[in-house]
């Protein structure tokens, strides 16, 4: 886990690990955020998902996200990674942590990463569910008959 | 020209294998994704995806050249 | 740790524990806030901090604060601990968490938190600087000759 | 009418200690303050405080009560 930096990760995500990547004697403030697979999407209930990554790509461009978090937000630092694979109900697929001398730019930070992340990071991921075929989300015509 | 195609999600799933090489008179990504849709049935609509060249987002009317690798990028899902 | 309650603390915190209070099969987001005692403050050389508190009142006005971002925000969860006694550059001085169903909510909560932390709860710093007296944070007037 | 009064932070500082029992013929928070203000030499305005009693947040104009506890509150600067 580098300082600055986006991952794919294809094993468990430790949070309590990565925020210390995070501290310096400067940073009084840290935020971070985690993705956390829920029991339901949209009203269906999941039972398991995966997770896959166009994985150069996505970490170039998780990359780029933070790079750009640090050039408009007053952060210190920042990092996230992504868990790819087979993942439960209860697991982290995502964490994204920035500190900063102050409040406000850890917290938009934080949030700018994560909002890009699902916007422009080619991750997909598929839901099985207890009823009805699995799908892949965000892509209604390709739904799995 | 030869091109390599590499597939995922939905994509991988619908034609069935992660990667292929293509001799295709398709001279831009758009020309050679409704060339793929059309002979494999991928259901989703040029309009949804993204297109990367080389490793890098593209444009889709930006030339292709011989030894290129193209990914077509389908609506993404991470966090 | 309580889930849903402020509570002040004498020992250290421990952010990896406290954030499983938090989690929940509902819950697809997790957001939270530390504050780190950093080595400098509006541009004085801290070299370390006291913080106390009106404890009954402090945990009182803490727990409403937490009831109001549960009322206000669409949270599944939320919970805050701030550490009072001696602290060193780096320790934990406040932790706080929340998780919802979607992360807007999460970061909201979150940040409604900590805001309203800083700006209601009976808690006081007084540092120690390199050069110069010790002062209550806060208290121009109260400055230790 | 007996009151006790806790002190805390720069107040209890300057106080030289974190409680009292006062006996006082101040009727409300306010009029307490000022007391104790003049008498100890505490050198914050009670413009910049707030007052608690009997562990709630209280108005300065309030009555107080024989046995009532007041607590006057510094600026605050958790986190």
């Amino acid at each position: 886990m580098e300082l600055n930096r986006f991952q794919i990760s294809e094993i468990a995500i430790e949070p309590d690990k990565l925020r210390l990547e995070l501290q310096s004697e400067i940073a009084g403030a840290y935020t971070s955020f985690e993705g956390w697979v829920r029991n339901h999407n949209e009203g269906a209930s999941v039972q398991a998902l995966e997770y896959s990554a166009y994985k150069v790509l996505a970490e170039k461009e998780g990359d780029r996200i933070i790079a750009e978090a640090l050039d408009r937000f007053e952060i210190a630092g920042a990092a996230a990674i992504h868990r790819i694979g087979l993942l439960d109900i209860g697991d982290v697929a995502v964490w994204v942590g920035a500190s900063s001398a102050h409040r406000g730019p850890a917290f938009d930070g934080c949030r700018y990463i994560i909002d890009e992340i699902k916007d422009r990071v080619p991750i997909w991921k598929r839901e099985s569910y207890e009823h009805g075929p699995d799908q892949w989300v965000n892509c209604a015509k390709g739904s799995l008959a | 020209m030869k091109l390599t195609i590499e597939y995922y999600a939905v994509l991988k799933e619908q034609r069935g294998c992660s990667s292929e090489f293509l001799e295709t008179s398709a001279s831009t990504p758009a020309e050679l994704y409704d060339e793929l849709k059309a002979r494999h049935g991928l259901s989703l609509d040029r309009s949804t995806l993204k297109v990367a060249v080389n490793e890098e987002f593209a444009e889709w009317d930006q030339p292709l050249k011989d030894g290129d690798t193209a990914v077509f990028i389908p609506p993404v899902a991470g966090g």
